[in-house]
């Protein structure tokens, strides 16, 4: 293992329990990249996620970590860093967890701008309960709940939490892991709330029902259907039925929760002199 | 660490204890430095084809790999 | 009386399946008890896979196997952890194709090929554990051999039940070709 | 069908086989492990019988959607494990006020919180009562094998259809994912009860009116009979009505008709307990060692009996209380640290020494445990 | 009262618990009208609702009617319309109802497009439980518990819901009742998840709180701020603050979820012949 | 400060007064009826002593926002009702597995259900024990009156992180809602305990380690300790752990402090049992008219006493047990249909008849309605 | 419906016990057709400047107004 | 002693904030016992309003009144349920500008034209509460007239101590002008 990595790892918990070639372990790695690049403090730093394979990263990463309930990630993390603003505050999320259970949570820290970075592991399925359709499965695939095939429709994640009111909203994949890694920097770095969605390999209960068996078909797969925002936004829907959009969807400045929050004090001192 | 695969000089080191034989590391490497061994443990058979090109570390989803140079370990 | 079987080894492998043919061949088609369980990682998924199969005269009371009489090893693991809980004058059934090292002096020992058979005379690696039933019904005589032929082609995937029957035969015969206590490893 | 058949089934095909039976057209979930099966398999059986499958964003979508179906008459069902049936508990109060039909399966795991989810457990015995806040009725189910949980499954659902009540079956990731032989019944050997339809035209109907037995007619929706359900106190109308008067009257009806009705649910055995000395009062999967357990301690001589309850909530107190009567000692074996020991203290209320036999750490009972446990107090030796 | 409205109210459970000038009776009314003119039959249409001032409205309508429990209404219609989806279905909610504690359930209808109509009574205030500040009371407003202010930032639900894959979304308002109407007679007859936010009046929490205290004020507030959304179009991101868009939003034709469940089962008929 | 002070609050207001003195320095909560004037009151009091309020989307994003804040090592607060509480109890569980210290208000309303929010109840007392999944430990207090809400409150805080436990503290719609004179009092005189912090450096620390009282050093997020907290169940350095052995040391650890440590939640309180026949167990508001019709029998020489239970769970059994030894009855008077009643008649076993006099109508006891139920037991006219 | 304010002819009606006196239907009415009682009750004032735009009955939040013409009842 | 008040009308006329002066004056200025609570219509606001106070030397065991000692009733529908539930000995305060029907030959009733005082008199109708806080300490000596001007002064709102302190001298003196019973009513 890199010596910079190792760093920020808790080694003695590895090998981790993700299956072989799950892509869990890229976007794992990937944020820890991001983490050094910025120089963060472990110290200072507080990773929260909830219930899933991928909700276990934060076990194997040696910062404060809390594992919490299903799709609720957010909201302990809301209480972590309303009550210590100083905290880098970090969720890890499924794309069940964040967007099924925990649609609501994620919708409503977008809402507010809280200085939280989300980063959702996409992998299109319930991993850890066993192959499940998850609101990103798509439409007509197969899954264990979903043996003639999946009736709902997908959300498109980014677009969701960019109208939500996100500030820093981006997709990346496992295939691209660099821009990926980019992209969870400029995310932690943001003031508000920002998302990224790392698209990530289940190849054994997304992959194997819908005949991409292996973590190296999955990763074609991200390859051979990414198409970037900027061409993206030059095709037709038809054309990009079935592509993965990767990119950087919104980045711009807004009033942070707890600064809004913090200001609204200072304005109003004298009505809170009192007592 | 348990095991280096080769000599000091060799760019890629494949810690055995990690990999899980998924064999994206091979097939993704640009240059096929790396194959798989009996049990598809990636291994580094082409040391010195290695461009350095860091993919095989970035994208293993076992931490398996480090490429040494510039900015690894 | 009442037979414990456990068929232990890795996820994949078709442990579970092979235990559920057993239990069913029991209970539909012998008319006796049984109950088949399996365990579970923490997160049901991946690692050691074990099933464990009862068969009875009579209603189980205890659905895990505490010691059994008769064990399928298709993985070194599966091996050294339960060969311990078998009976004093029970079977370890051990896939030689998959367990390099096993105790060759232990009367209870009998070692095949099971995945080595599946993979070069049959083809398909996927059989080896009805290959394995094959094996068990011929080491034991809890089921007969028409329910478990039954119990196959009811329980395997559509399309596969002549391969699988195949395999089931095949197994039966290797009995011959197995190696007792006393012999050297088969691979 | 016609005759009767064996069939080797996992606890949680049962449940949905069962269902199927009893006339369940709708199951909404969330899947949750040790539960996840009953869903899946409902995804693929539900259509071939004309019904309807949904998979909910969580498990109080799933819960307040089957409420929701039922409302149109169709039978309906969700099924959950410990987190999720914790999620639940409001809406499951919902269906309790407002009397709608449901049946809600919980294949409990080892908890608190997330615990340890491939671990069987017995620890939410009392949240099956408890869970939503106020009193309200519900019935809950603990049967002891797969076979039982096939009737079970069954007679959940005629319970909460005649009586108008959400019925609880809680299994545990044993019985859920073991697999024995269940004899199936011949068709025209299954009694299905239904809801009662309304005995009027859509202008006299009154949802809430109690016509005697406690339980009010049900029309469903979309059939000409507009009404209004609530989640509020209500009258004889079905319209909001926060008087105390009201509030007196319908807490005990629906409190009432649940005492009135206990043939309809009350379901225990009773074996060997006419000279019994020592009482084991079992449910769910322990049972099935414990029964092991007695039988050896009948054969070494010891007078044990056993009073099995699977129909846990309502307790069946009058039984219990007439067995505790006539034994010196009652051991009630648990997979939790004694729930419904505390109910059997209570019912037995000294008449004999209660005492439990314990496990909080995921694993199941061995007979041998259950018998070391009998002998202990039958040898007197504490 | 107006004999065509009467045939479709409880009118022995009038007057209703609003308080004077409370905007709710007005959309009401609107949706009474646009199920006239569409001639639905009272038999076969089922009102959902959750808890608030605004869920009580289906108390007074002479339908199917079904109050839930808070936020809750959308899986409750979602169960009603899977179990028959030849039963029309609308969904009355609050601002905090369907926002708030609901959110997620609205998301998930919106992509499932799932044939329902959603009415949402937005008040931008909690009404019932007496006037807390909701996810759409806008920033640095007040309320009982933003005593210095609201340091949430508000949702453009139309947006959210727009995004989550909806087929129809319109915002209108209590004092354009005409156009309000319209959009909810569309809202109904379009298959698919239709959403109608309608801006309503609580002049006694809201109104009273934030300097619009009576009906009148609040309908004028309406009046004065409400900028359609072809105009909206042409303005500037600060014009627009504080501004009401008011108009269709979104209109389009897509597979709704019931079909799209009997077109797979369809497609798979050989797979679940067997048993 | 300084001097007693004596002041008219309602209990709502009571909760949030000795919450800051406790030093709350966190709340999030969602309104509802009867407890929204708490979070009302918090908005605007906290930041005045440099704390934080927020008003989460749901009940379920309040209770884990509570935990979040308690992991910094700021003590934390929630507040609801009978449907919000039964929404709070999947992470009242997480909070009581993984030992963060909590303080969860419920002021109960008529249930089940919606109900009727406005009116007062006591029907979520089972509920404050049972209402999450698996085995717990957990602290509910049930004052009587306003003052005593104030008490409550800050001895609820020292519970909860003296113990590293959820506590719940139980009003009603009455005393949330009614005013009272509360003697406040002196800062010198309120005794606040903390939760115990690390006693090692970072690198020693082991953050579920029983040092001897079964209560773990707990160590602030964000100063230099960092360790794993999760809801799976887990071994002594905080990771996950699926062995049955480990379930077992853990499950019996948290279960085990809490018998343990009795002495720092139990509160009762005893009048006029020496000489008592007769035995009123109360808590909450009811106690308030059960003293007035226990001084009137009293004076017409009936020999009744009263055992006030105020920290309701975990419940006081040794203590009942001695006392039901003396008399010949008990009566429990409840505004619900009979929930703390199970838990005596449990205890009791049989050494005291015990019965119980209960609304379930929405309104609150008159002095007369105890009164004359002491009268029909004491004359035995029954 | 206990009350009917004028004569047949009236093409305003105001159904006083429903009326919550908010004045909405007052305050919008384009012809001031309408008017406050002493209790704040709307009445009708001026029937004959009525142009039957109907504002006031789809506006009133208590169902209290009822315009007569093609459309109403 | 214990003397049991109850203020009711309709909801915005400050019956509760007259119930919390009332019982603040006792307990945080008289030193006595006071409990104060109301009644909430289901869904907490508008309609009838209710305010109950019990003023007490000991501890208060009942928040409710039971029968009021004085019923201060400011709108026909509290006169209407409300009177029957008054002491035989008790005062019904009627404020005769909202309460146009009470019976005049009830000896319990003391009419005065309170809102009418606070209307045109003091040009603040919201000021009536306060009006009657100063009949009610006339016609009892539950709280003393100090007690009850501290209270005045901490709870209404700021800016507003001095019409409600001039409000609650006029009510004080207003006693004189209340029609006691048998003559006819003031408005
Ligand atoms: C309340 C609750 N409901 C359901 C579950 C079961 N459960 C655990 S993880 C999971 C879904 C995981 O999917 P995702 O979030 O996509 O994570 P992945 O495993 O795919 O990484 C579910 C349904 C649970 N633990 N708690
Ligand atoms: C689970 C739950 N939480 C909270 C409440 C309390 N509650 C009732 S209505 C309501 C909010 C109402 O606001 P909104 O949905 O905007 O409706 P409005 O009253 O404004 O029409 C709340 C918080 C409840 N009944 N149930
Ligand atoms: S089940 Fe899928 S997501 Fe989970 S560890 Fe395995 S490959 Fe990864
Ligand atoms: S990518 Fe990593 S785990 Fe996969 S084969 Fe290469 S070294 Fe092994
Ligand atoms: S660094 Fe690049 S070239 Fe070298 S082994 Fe890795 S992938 Fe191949
Ligand atoms: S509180 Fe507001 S929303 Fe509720 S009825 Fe009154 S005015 Fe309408
Ligand atoms: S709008 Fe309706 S309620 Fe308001 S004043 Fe006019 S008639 Fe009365
Ligand atoms: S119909 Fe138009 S003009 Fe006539 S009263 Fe109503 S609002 Fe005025
Ligand atoms: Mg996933
Ligand atoms: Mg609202």
């Amino acid at each position: 293992m890199n010596d910079k990595l190792k760093a920020y790892f808790r080694t003695d918990h590895l090998p981790h329990i993700w299956c072989p070639g799950c892509g869990n372990g890229i976007v794992t790695a990937a944020i820890v990249r991001a983490i050094d690049d910025l120089g963060w403090s472990k110290d200072d730093t507080v990773f929260v996620s909830g219930i899933g394979c991928s909700s276990r990263a934060p076990g194997y990463l040696d910062f404060n970590t809390l594992h919490t309930t299903h799709g609720r990630a957010l909201v302990f993390a809301t209480g972590v860093k309303v009550a210590r603003p100083d905290l880098n505050v970090i969720v890890i999320t499924g794309d069940g967890d964040a967007s099924a259970i925990g649609g609501n949570h994620l919708i409503h820290a977008a809402r507010r701008n809280i200085d939280i970075t989300t980063i959702c592991f996409n992998n299109n399925i319930y991993g850890m309960t066993g192959g499940q359709y998850s609101p990103l499965s798509p439409t007509d695939s197969f899954a264990s709940t979903a043996p003639y095939g999946n009736a709902d429709r997908t959300f498109d994640l980014c677009r969701l939490v960019e109208a939500a009111g996100a500030s820093y909203v981006a997709r990346g994949t496992t295939y691209h892991v660099t821009p990926l890694t980019n992209m969870i920097r400029r995310g932690l770095e943001k003031k508000g709330f920002s998302f990224v969605e790392a698209m990530t390999a289940c190849p054994v209960y997304f992959g194997r029902r819908n005949k991409l068996p292996t973590g190296v078909d999955l990763l074609n797969w991200q390859r051979d259907n990414a198409v970037p925002v900027s061409r993206a936004a030059k095709m037709e829907p038809e054309e990009l039925a079935g592509k993965i959009v990767i990119g950087t969807f919104l980045d711009v400045e807004m009033p942070e929760y707890t600064e809004t929050y913090e200001r609204l004090l200072k304005e109003h001192a004298a009505d809170r002199s009192g007592e | 660490m348990s095991s280096k695969e080769l000599s000091a000089e060799t760019p890629v080191r494949i810690d055995r204890s990690l990999c899980k034989a998924c064999g994206i590391c091979i097939a993704f490497c640009p240059k096929q430095v790396l194959e798989a061994d009996e049990g598809a443990i990636a291994v580094v058979a082409h040391p010195e084809e290695c461009i350095r090109c860091r993919m095989c570390e970035l994208r293993c989803p076992d931490f398996a790999v480090t490429v040494r140079g510039d900015r690894g370990g | 009386m009442q037979t414990q079987l456990r068929l232990a080894g890795t996820g994949g492998q078709g442990q579970i399946l092979a235990g559920i043919i057993l239990a069913d061949a029991a209970v539909t088609y012998d008319v006796k008890y049984a109950t088949q369980s399996q365990s579970y990682g923490p997160e049901s998924r991946g690692g050691a896979s074990r099933a464990d199969v009862v068969i009875s005269d009579e209603p189980v009371d205890y659905p895990k196997v505490i010691e059994a009489d008769l064990l399928l090893c298709m993985s070194q693991e599966a091996y050294d952890k339960y060969a311990k809980d078998t009976t004093e004058d029970g079977i370890i059934l051990v896939d030689s194709t998959l367990v390099p090292s096993y105790c060759n002096e232990d009367p209870r020992v009998v070692a095949c090929p099971i995945t080595g058979v599946a993979r070069d005379e049959l083809g398909r690696i996927i059989v080896a554990n009805v290959v394995a039933l094959g094996l068990i019904v011929e080491l034991t005589d809890i089921v007969s051999t028409e329910a478990v032929r039954k119990a196959v082609a009811a329980r395997v995937p559509p399309g596969t039940q002549e391969a699988n029957l195949r395999a089931f035969e095949r197994g039966r015969s290797l009995i011959n070709e197995c190696l007792t206590p006393g012999k050297t490893s088969g691979e | 069908m016609g005759e009767t058949t064996r069939r080797l089934m996992q606890g949680n095909e049962a449940i949905v086989e069962a269902a199927l039976v009893a006339g369940c057209r709708f199951f909404a979930g969330y899947p949750i492990t040790p539960s996840t099966e009953i869903a899946e398999l409902l995804a693929a059986r539900l259509p071939q019988a004309g019904g309807r499958f949904i998979q909910m964003e969580d498990e109080i979508a799933s819960m307040g959607a089957a409420i929701g179906a039922s409302l149109t008459g169709t039978k309906s069902m969700t099924a959950t494990s410990g987190p999720g049936f914790s999620l639940k508990q409001e809406n499951l109060g919902f269906a309790s006020l407002t009397e709608v039909p449901v049946v809600v399966v919980n294949v409990q795991r080892m908890g608190p919180s997330t615990g340890m989810p491939t671990a069987p457990s017995q620890g939410d015995i009392m949240q099956a009562r408890w869970g939503t806040h106020g009193d309200h009725p519900v019935v809950a189910m603990a049967p002891a094998s797969v076979g039982e949980t096939y009737e079970a499954t069954i007679k959940a659902f005629n319970i909460s259809e005649a009586l108008r009540v959400p019925v609880v079956i809680l299994l545990d990731e044993v019985i859920g994912h073991m697999r024995e032989g269940v004899e199936i019944p011949r068709a025209e050997d299954i009694q299905l009860l239904e809801r009662k339809g309304p005995s009027t035209g859509p202008a006299d109907h009154l949802p809430y009116a109690d016509d005697g037995t406690g339980v009010p007619e049900m029309a469903p929706f979309g059939t000409g009979y507009r009404y209004h359900v609530t989640g509020l106190f209500h009258d004889e109308t079905g319209f909001p009505d926060m008087s105390n008067a009201t509030a007196d009257t319908l807490m005990r009806r629906i409190m009432g008709k649940m005492e009135r009705h206990r043939d309809v649910y009350e379901w225990t055995e009773t074996t060997d307990t006419e000279d019994a000395e020592v009482l084991l009062v079992t449910y769910g999967s322990p049972a099935q060692a414990a029964r092991s357990a007695i039988r050896r301690a009948r054969r070494e001589g010891m007078k044990v009996g056993e009073f099995r309850v699977v129909t846990v909530w309502p307790f069946p107190e009058e039984r219990l209380r007439q067995l505790a009567g006539g034994v010196r000692e009652i051991i009630v074996p648990e997979m939790n640290l004694g729930q419904l020991r505390l109910e059997v203290e209570r019912v037995v209320a000294g008449r004999a020494r209660v005492s439990g036999i314990n496990r909080t750490d995921g694993d199941i009972f061995k007979p041998d445990e259950i018998y070391a446990g009998i002998r202990e107090v039958y040898g007197g030796e504490r």
